[in-house]
């Protein structure tokens, strides 16, 4: 197959334009050298799991004293009002239910999750309310 | 809605839930507390529905899960004895346990949904988080089935000791260990539901051979694993709402079984190796020696308490179970309107679990502020005229301070031996939750008035009136 | 410019493929549309700017209460150690130290950083291990 | 290294300085603590020295300039004396404001290396972090210099009060807002000078018209500061170890300030706009009416304690400045092997910086379980013979409990008035940090012993052994 001269110039344009971006990746890729440990160390390419375990680990530390500050009188509260934050599962079961209408299934466990993690956080929160609300000051 | 956006909303969320805690540290400051955990799951759930963006029909089933969810909920609340706080929280734990298990298995069915792969193609790690999800959740919820039925009296509480139990219950973390990784490798339904099995298996076994007095300790751990279960499921679905969360519960199931623990100078090993207790096991009093006890009748009861200058109340678990609460109320009233000063001293493993007294004396409208830790009344026994113990046995009895042999010896208790006069009330000469006799009920200063706590203290009351 | 039988050809298969390849986009569309929403509540494409945040925060509380449980004894060397752990702002330096050799000025710059918080390092730290020392108790 | 395990390793260092501070809660874990404290520090080195990969050259100026530092600093640790801990920590927090200043200006003149963009080109976001970070660290390194001159005596502890320098700091801190946005748009290193200047400038104005007794506030403020400066920064290098710190650091600080104003009973506020004290602003007691005071010699002191059953030790201020804390601890010696009870009442201002007496207490091996805080031992007085007020005045002065009028009315302080005597040791009948005239002093149970507080308590010492 022969080239017309259109062609060849063509070619040689793609040719010359290939080095240029040859030669510019590599002056990139000297930059990138330059600046990849630093862009390691600044966290730009960090796996989220690393950050969420972060997050997990202080939130231990956390709990650890919030708990520890909670007033004994109140443990049973305690006990009521933890039962329904955890409940704040529901997020996993809205998405299923909210989202998954390709699988019927998912939606199907979804709305099992959604019915009782309400069970849940409606029990939990009022049973707390309930509770809280019997804890009174001697009045004078 | 951005989700970065959203992220920052349940990052708010989750410090709503650190507030509501925190609220907890003082009565007056929990109601707010608890409002703050009410918006926080608000914020948490509108968030969701905001990135969601379900369809019409995927709306209207949402509003319905939440509608019947709800009201079973509301009504529950609303119709619960405070005496059965126990159970309830055991059974709310079933459920947030099944929950996560349903939620890991919407996870499977339509990962796509959950940012985590399609699939067949399910991320790895994503894989290892939801299994240990769904293993934990199913261990809560089977586990916390069994502690509802022991604690209801639906189920004897008796332990129930299989023999191996040990190898079995140690093949089936290994095989569970197995499968999460043969999950991660084939991604098969059948190895999902598998460990959902094998976990569900695990959660009875565990438990079964815990005694029914031991339940408290298992509920409050069952609470620390439904909060890890969260947590991990946090992971897969990238969740700070729900990481924070489950790293809050589970802190606080594991801080509260160390407490109970420590009231009760046992390990938490020897809590969970079972074989422990188990209420008919209680061994009576009567075992060799006679010795005198002195008895008394409501009348003397209330001609001692009318001439004393100040009485101290010991509730125990008898009040629970007699529900003399508000009796117990009307004769402090009586009391006080003599001149009397009346204080309550709670011990912290009094009852079935912690802060039970609190609430029930709560719930007769017993002012918190007349109502005293071991540690600030410890010393006052020896002031006090009559000490008034109504239903507690453990809490007080001398062998855990004096006799080094006794299993219980350690284990702090309230001193009501100091005060001049000890009046019992219980319906028998028996033991108490760690099944040993107490010596206090032959004590010079101790009179017994034998009978149901609510009766007895009724009785006094109207004895007062004479 | 006429093209060859083949170029023709060559350039038919292209347009099948393209054609394919739109199709196949489309799909691909479909599928990330149900997924995007999803795909955001999982946290998968989130500013590392939110999980720091997080962390802050976080911090904070564990801050708070970590610093309110330290007895009022304790109270001087705690305002020592703060000070020789804030000085982790070295990383900083180093990092300006270390790579940085393209810039004169931010190698000083970091320099004088390094310097700075290695006196608050070693000092701050010595000085708490002297207070501490000194804390005895009774001898009996 | 991965940037992945970088990262975690920087969250490792951040626990580890949790765990420093957890360890201060007691005496006994203190110690190790600081070791946590240290390994931690040592990771964040090593992790970023991993990740930095410097060249022999940079390897070589970083090994000298840790050497530089670190030795400059372990000799300072060494040489300080205990009673300038206020000025070193000062000293200490004027480094970390100036070290954040050049590590944000290395970052501006070398943005590759902290991956934050390149220059001409660096991403919005970290500007703005940075921006923020420059100015608290200025304003930090310059308000620190001056707490540093005034608490060491190299500055008078007057407050300057500048004409309308509310106008001027509120025009200095619009000024900073105009050009950190100005930063962000133009990226000038001319406009990120003049945010360095302008902070310099406002760490200066804002604490000149502090008076030198408030400088522990501020040291304690500046020291919260220095801590929101480094997770400015810790934002920009994306630093988990950096956030976390700063965040420790901060709250830290904020405690402090807050329980120092607590203890005197003052807003954080009034002590921020200035103008109160200073030292030599202190009016002296002779206003009007002559009223008579009881002085004795150190024989009637020793005469008085020997022969007491309980004697109650209370520091203050002047102890420190006479360095008299070997002199006290022999002298409770003496007092302890005469049979006679000894502790240490210690007010939670005394001194001049929080925990000051404690570590100078503990300098003259005074067991720490001896000494206790206010609450716990202000009940005591009533049943000790003796009280040895030494060097301290306001924190027993009884118009703060009495006298609605007094400006320190609200202040919690110690009850030396119920002990049966009070000896008071200082030079003169002058007031202390709050100018404030003590009306003790002239109360019946009352004797002065006038004099330096070491050369005083050495007089007695000699004077027991007649
Ligand atoms: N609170 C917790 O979190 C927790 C958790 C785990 C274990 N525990 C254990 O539970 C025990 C609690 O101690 P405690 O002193 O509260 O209870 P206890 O030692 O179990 O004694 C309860 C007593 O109440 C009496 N009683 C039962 N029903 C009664 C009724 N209707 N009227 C009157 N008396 C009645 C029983 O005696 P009669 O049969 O003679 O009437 C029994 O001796 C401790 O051993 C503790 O270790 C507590
Ligand atoms: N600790 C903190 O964190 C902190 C922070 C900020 C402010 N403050 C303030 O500092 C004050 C601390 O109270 P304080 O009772 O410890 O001290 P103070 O009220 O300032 O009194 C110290 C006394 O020591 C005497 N004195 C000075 N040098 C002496 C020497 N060489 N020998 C003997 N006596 C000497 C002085 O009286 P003469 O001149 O007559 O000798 C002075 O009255 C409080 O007002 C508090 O609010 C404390």
């Amino acid at each position: 197959m022969e080239k017309t001269a259109l062609e060849h110039a063509l070619d040689q344009l793609d040719q010359a334009s290939a080095a240029a971006r040859l030669a510019l990746d590599q002056v990139q890729d000297a930059a990138d050298a330059a600046g990849a440990a630093a862009h390691a160390a600044s966290g730009g390419a960090i796996d989220p799991f690393v950050f969420r375990f972060a997050i997990f680990v202080l939130a231990i530390f956390v709990g650890y004293y919030v708990v520890w500050s909670v007033t004994p009188a109140l443990h049973t509260p305690l006990m009521a009002v933890t039962n329904a934050i955890s409940s704040v599962i529901v997020v996993g079961a809205l998405l299923a239910v909210g989202i998954s209408a390709a699988s019927g299934l998912a939606t199907g466990f979804g709305f099992v999750a959604l019915v009782l993690a309400s069970v849940n956080i409606f029990g939990g929160f009022l049973v707390t309310q309930r509770m809280l609300a019997m804890y009174k000051k001697k009045e004078k | 809605m951005s989700a970065d956006f959203a992220s920052f909303l349940y990052l708010v969320s989750g410090v709503l839930f650190i507030m509501a805690l925190r609220g907890l540290s003082h009565p007056p400051t929990s109601r707010q507390g608890n409002m703050y955990g009410m918006v926080g799951m608000g914020i948490a759930i509108v968030t969701t529905l905001a990135l969601a963006r379900p369809s019409m029909g995927g709306f209207a089933l949402i509003v319905l899960g939440l509608a019947l969810g709800g009201s079973v909920g509301a009504i529950t609340a609303r119709r619960i004895p405070m005496t059965s706080m126990p159970q309830l929280v055991a059974a709310f734990h079933s459920l947030v346990g099944l929950a996560a298990v349903m939620v890991a298995a919407a996870a499977m069915y339509a990962p796509e949904s959950f940012g985590i792969g399609t699939i067949g193609n399910i991320h790895g790690q994503a894989l290892v988080e939801m299994s240990l999800g769904v293993a934990i959740g199913a261990i809560t919820f089977t586990g916390s089935v069994i502690a509802f039925l022991k604690l209801d009296g639906r189920m004897s509480g008796k332990p129930i000791m299989l023999g191996g139990r040990h190898f079995i219950n140690a093949g089936l973390g290994i095989a569970l260990v197995v499968l999460i990784v043969m999950l991660v490798l084939t991604e098969s339904y059948a190895v999902f539901w598998l460990i959902v099995v094998a976990s569900l298996v695990l959660g009875v076994l565990l438990i079964i051979p815990i005694g029914g007095a031991d339940m408290p300790v298992v509920v409050s751990m069952l609470n620390s694993y439904s909060g890890w279960a969260a947590a991990a499921l946090g992971f897969t679905l990238g969740n700070l709402a729900l990481i924070i969360t489950g790293a809050l519960v589970g802190s606080s199931g594991a801080i509260l079984s160390y407490i109970m623990c420590k009231g009760m100078n046992r390990s938490f090993i020897s809590v969970i190796l079972g074989g422990f207790g188990g209420e008919t096991a209680a061994a009576s009093g009567d075992d060799g020696i006679q010795r005198t006890v002195k008895t008394g009748a409501a009348d003397d009861a209330a001609y001692l308490m009318m001439n004393a200058q100040k009485v101290i109340i010991v509730p125990g678990y008898g009040m629970a179970v007699a529900q003399a609460q508000h009796a117990l109320r009307e004769l402090a009233d009586k009391l006080k309107a003599n001149g009397v000063e009346v204080k309550y001293a709670i011990h912290p493993v009094a009852g079935r679990m912690p802060g039970h007294m609190n609430v029930l004396l709560a719930e007769a409208n017993v002012p918190y502020d007349e109502v005293f830790e071991l540690e600030d009344i410890n010393s006052e026994f020896a002031q006090a005229d009559v000490a008034y113990v109504i239903g507690a046995n453990d809490v007080t009895n001398p062998s855990a301070r004096d006799d080094k042999a006794s299993p219980i010896y350690g284990m702090p208790i309230l001193d009501v031996d100091k005060a001049r006069t000890c009046l019992f009330v219980k319906r028998s000469l028996g033991s108490g939750y760690a099944g040993i006799d107490n010596t206090l009920f032959y004590k010079d200063g101790t009179m017994m008035l034998l009978g149901d706590a609510k009766k007895m203290t009724e009785e006094i009351v109207k004895a007062m009136d004479h």
